[in-house]
């Protein structure tokens, strides 16, 4: 599996005060595979998930179809000692850090093989070295600033990548995360996932200064054309190498779009034209981005490619059924009050609605 | 007519901006998308985007903003997607609104309405479903609402707005889709609802369910199958969480001696322990043929899965076990 | 030995740092000041700045950043200037940090101490006196400590910083500087106190009297007296607000048969409503010869001038006419 | 009392992103004499709190001893309709904005006869368009923006000034206001108060970003300095302008210094040398750099200065007296629970500590 080198697009990355990544880029035939996919895992994951809401199986969460260049890209540029944090549009990397497809649709549907035994939800997924899924805006990048602060107390060579949206950037504790991470150097890699709306808000409407990669000010930023993954992933290895080698944090801004509504319960076409939406498909797909170049360098056939899209849709077909089939969490007084205290220490009671339902650890 | 508790909000707000120029809608998505959950449809259509304005996401930013205008004369409707995003505004709620009348010895004033729904909803996980009656409720200075029906909404609303102090008004995102008959009276312009005043949305006289919001509808549904068992349940929707209508409780209780609270809240310090302590401090204790029942949220963050989550929430069930439990009857 | 609560913190916390790499400090001027209250008093010195680490002014960042760290295996102690100003960070309290554990289901724990100065102090107006300990109480998910002796705050302390769970450690500033008898036990690096246990700081059999942190003293204060006019109070110190010794506090009551609660805090759903709701709850409710009487701070923001603050709280004089009130004593 | 042209020193401002402000400009002997009262009577007043708490009459505050340009600076360079909002060092603006300085020091020494009645304290005195005096660092900033909103929102031309420190420059919530502020082009002037330190610890220690002036990143930015009364009018003058003409917001630095210590139960000299602070004194002194001026310039001969220092230190002594002979409050329920809320809409009942002090609105 012998690397060769491909170019990325020009347009690929803008900085701030920092050199570019390069262009030109190492690969092998195997990573390419690897990567697409991961890329066609991913989405295949969340049509899954759009239909089982369909089905009604599911009461809602947030989608990425367009966007899994992210996590698939990010993922591939590190090793699973590095520190992955974001939101609640949480399922790809999920995935990508370790999760199977099966956990990760039990959970959305509440079941017991669910990556957080049903008790999480869609927007509360974790895995090793992923710290959620987290539901505030904003309020996992400070978080995130800590994992990294973690790092670099114990002084291991890790990055911290903390996700946040274009609309969350604008949350003044994504200042005060910059801030005391430039402070003191932390190995942090803030990464905004702009995806040009924060629900039905346009960047430019929620945002006085849209260019993301430029509002660490004082900290350097790249922004990296994440409709490439292939880009995402030499931005983010390059990110990692700057934050790991004691430069402190950098800012990431990876360009994107989010095909569907905000959340299930958006349409996503009030706030943003059909043919908006549409060109972004047609012309910027990250899959059929990948797939065409994977084409183009002999790297796979169309054969191929169709063999991998069969073999992931059977695969991921099988997980969620085997989801589906999952248990529900019992009903009972000691799962659900289970987890809210570590093993051993819980308080003697916990309430329930009336003192009938108290539950009572045994000590 | 039957009117649905987002309609009676959004009239309530309308009504009110087109009295009072210095009254303005604020928050995320409530003018260009209509509200989160659409309880502003139509109102930037309506009055135009200085008087409906869609916020970045900066709860202590905007709800900051929001007391800074309220400071200088005018009278934000501060909107939060949900109150849950408020804890990261609590302290511009508390320390820059509530207290600033005090402490400026009664000089400067501070007329802002802070709005959105509040406690569980559905499949949302724990981040997203706490309820924060007590807190609020806690805080001198504060007027804390917390409508069950579409009046409610309306009257209280309206109240609200026009009420000069720091205002934190609960609403439900259940509730917003739920119809209730609505008035001839209630659907006029100048129908206000008192802040402070509880309802009594059933007479009965074997013992009294008091609850607020949503719970008013598990204490109507529990008061129907006691009924059947020739129990008459008097069901108090609370309406105002502060100031709490003490009086109306202490009433209710003198002629049911017995009584239940209903809430969704986290039990501690909690909603039912007020009533529970409201009813000491009063003569209502002397006439308790039983001690108040406390029904509330379990002590959990919200879990995730139906089949726990509907053990962390009030029923109509549990009310009943309750209520049967104050009579010292098999439940 | 008498030793200060200020210094017994500052020990209890430098045996944790000294017995666990893992433990470190941050907080705003906790390093090269030493402190604003001077609780970190050398811990510079002795740990060097990596483990202890002066912050700027924003708590919601450095609240965020220490819960982030525990996520990640360390074991951070973050110290708010005063509890006021941790309702800024109070999200990253409750929703990043208390409520991680059950959202994960279990796999993702947070060992993290939040501590800081809570209540009022002297002289330092509304926006720097509130006390949130029935706030905190209320969270699932977090423990709620409040000391009130030397060797409670050491003894907690420790305790707190060990418990794998998200603690908030409820100091307070004018107990800082009040000396205790401090055992030879006590002293020692394995003196640790379970959390949740109240302790019986007098025993006695007429009226119970409970509270925390510096209310204790009232409440030994109010026994002295009440001992001069044959009147025995049982003084517990509940030293642990969540989860709250209700066992220790029925016991106490069915030996007396009365009972005030003691703090300083908002009335409105605050401690005192909760110990009335536990009672309730209990079978001690049966053995109460009056209803629970509430200590309480006033429903104000807390004045400035000095004649009002000191009406603001609690004092032993109040509480002695409380406890001569479940006497139905003249008062 | 007619103009004369005064040439600012070349140091006096720093620019970002806007043209400087002239350094030529415009004043009258009364305008001056005017100023170096207000210097003079702040100081002073200052000094007399000082006095007072050292004899132990009030509990303690915040002094802006070395920082008096600012607050009087500003209030020559606008109108009673212009707003004002800042932190707890509140003094010199409580003052500047019509305050007498018996309200304020019988305000510290919590009598009935303080701007707050003795219900504020020092950290919280309130003027005609002036909105504190606030305790928490950073959260009058977005109030101020607020502030700034209602005039916009009226459309009246006013600026608003919303001042906080060095320390309080990385509070989240001031970005929050910035871009709030930059997307709706609010008349605001976000004026930080650069004294080096914020309690303990010196800027460089709190903030990755010491060029204050420069942290609104989109919004322009000028830093002063406020070491010189007539930079910090001329350059809120400008900043006024600037704003008020539908530009949007502004920030200011006014680079200045404490004396004294963070508040007085600080020394002030644990994390700052001595001499650092009585180089600042000597060499930067406000009151005296325009004392020196106004000789130099022949506005006024050594024994007028003399004479108006005297006759504030006498008149502030007058006040100072009157203040204390000002009653406390009466230890009155009545008095205790007034102000809860606005009259006429209280709630039936206020609890007391006991129910025996609940207070009862009469309806
Ligand atoms: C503090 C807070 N405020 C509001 C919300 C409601 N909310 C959830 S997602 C969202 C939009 C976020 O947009 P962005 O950061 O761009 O991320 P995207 O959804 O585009 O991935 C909002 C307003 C929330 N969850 N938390
Ligand atoms: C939110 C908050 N955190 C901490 C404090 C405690 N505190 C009061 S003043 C201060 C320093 C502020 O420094 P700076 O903003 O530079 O203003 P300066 O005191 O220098 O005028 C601190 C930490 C507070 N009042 N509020
Ligand atoms: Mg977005
Ligand atoms: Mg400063």
């Amino acid at each position: 599996d012998s690397p060769f080198t491909v170019r990325l697009l020009p347009e690929s990355f803008q900085t701030y005060q920092i050199e570019s990544p390069e262009l030109d880029m190492q690969v092998t035939k195997n990573e390419l595979i690897s990567l697409y996919r991961d890329m066609v895992t991913v989405r295949r994951l969340e049509t899954a998930a759009d239909a089982l809401y369909k089905a009604k199986k599911i009461r809602g969460f947030h989608l990425s179809i367009g966007e899994e260049a992210i996590a698939v890209g990010i993922e591939h540029a590190i090793t699973r000692d590095d520190q992955i944090i974001t939101a609640y549009r949480c399922h790809g990397f999920a995935y990508m850090r370790g999760a199977s497809v099966k956990a990760i649709l039990a959970e959305l549907m509440g079941r017991r093989d669910g990556v957080s035994f049903g008790k999480g939800g869609s927007m509360h997924m974790f895995a090793p070295n992923f710290f959620g899924g987290n539901g505030i805006v904003g309020a996992q990048v400070p978080v995130g600033a800590g994992l990294a602060f973690a790092k670099h107390y114990q002084g291991l060579p890790h990055a911290t990548f903390a996700l946040y949206g274009d609309g969350a950037a604008n949350q003044g504790q994504v200042f005060e995360a910059y801030n005391m991470a430039k402070l003191w150097k932390l190995p942090c890699v803030f990464a905004c996932e702009n995806n040009k709306y924060g629900m039905g808000t346009s960047a430019a409407r929620s945002s006085a200064l849209t260019e993301y990669h430029e509002r660490g000010q004082y900290i350097p930023g790249i922004k990296v054309d994440a409709m490439d993954v292939l880009a995402v992933k030499q931005a983010s290895a390059f990110a990692k190498k700057f934050t790991t080698e004691g430069n402190g944090p950098i800012v990431l801004e990876y360009t994107t779009y989010r095909y569907g509504g905000h959340s299930m319960s958006d349409p996503g076409t009030t706030y943003r034209t059909r043919e908006e939406i549409q060109r972004m498909r047609s012309t910027q797909d990250p899959v059929t981005g990948l797939k065409d170049r994977l084409i183009g360098w002999g790297v796979l056939s169309e054969d191929e490619i169709k063999a991998i899209d069969k073999e992931v849709r059977s695969s991921v077909d099988k997980e969620a059924k085997e989801a589906e089939a999952s248990p529900a969490p019992e009903a009972s007084l000691s799962l659900l009050f289970e987890d809210v205290y570590i093993k051993g220490t819980e308080p003697p009671v916990l309430r329930g609605r009336i003192p009938d339902e108290n539950f009572v650890f045994a000590k | 007519a039957m009117v649905t508790v987002r309609d009676a909000l959004n009239q309530a707000m309308a009504e009110e901006m087109e009295r009072d120029e210095a009254v303005f809608l604020m928050g995320e998505e409530v003018a260009q998308y209509n509200g989160a959950y659409k309880v502003s449809r139509g109102l930037l259509d309506k009055f135009g985007d200085k008087r409906v304005v869609d916020t970045p996401i900066t709860e202590a930013g905007f709800a900051g903003l929001c007391v800074g205008a309220a400071l200088a004369g005018l009278k934000p409707i501060c909107e939060f997607m949900t109150m849950n995003f408020a804890m990261q505004a609590i302290d511009q709620i508390i320390n820059s609104g509530a207290k600033t009348f005090y402490m400026s010895g009664g000089t400067q004033p501070c007329n802002v309405t802070f709005r959105g729904p509040n406690g569980a909803a559905a499949g949302v996980g724990a981040q997203h479903s706490q309820d924060f009656s007590a807190w609020y409720g806690s805080i001198p200075g504060l007027k804390v609402i917390s409508p069950y029906s579409s009046e409610d909404a309306k009257g209280l609303m309206k109240a609200a707005i026009r009420d000069p102090n720091v205002t934190v008004f609960l609403e439900n995102e259940i509730l917003y889709g739920e119809s209730f008959e609505m008035s001839e009276e209630a659907q006029s312009p100048d129908f206000v609802i008192p802040i402070g005043k509880a309802k009594i949305e059933r007479a009965g006289t074997d013992v009294t369910l008091v609850g607020h919001s949503r719970n008013v509808e598990f204490c109507l549904q529990a008061a129907e199958i006691l009924a059947k068992e020739n129990i008459s349940a008097e069901v108090i929707n609370l309406r105002t969480i502060k100031p709490m209508d003490v009086p109306a409780i202490v009433k209710s209780v003198k002629k049911t001696n017995r009584i239940v609270s209903v809430d969704s809240g986290y039990p501690a310090f909690g909603f039912g322990s007020e009533i529970a302590a409201q009813i000491m401090d009063s003569d209502a204790f002397d006439y308790l043929d039983a001690p108040v029942e406390r029904v509330t949220g379990a002590e959990v963050p919200t879990p995730y899965a139906i089949e726990l989550e509907s053990m962390a929430f009030p029923t109509t069930d549990v009310v009943v076990k309750a209520a049967k439990k104050t009579l010292y009857l098999p439940y």
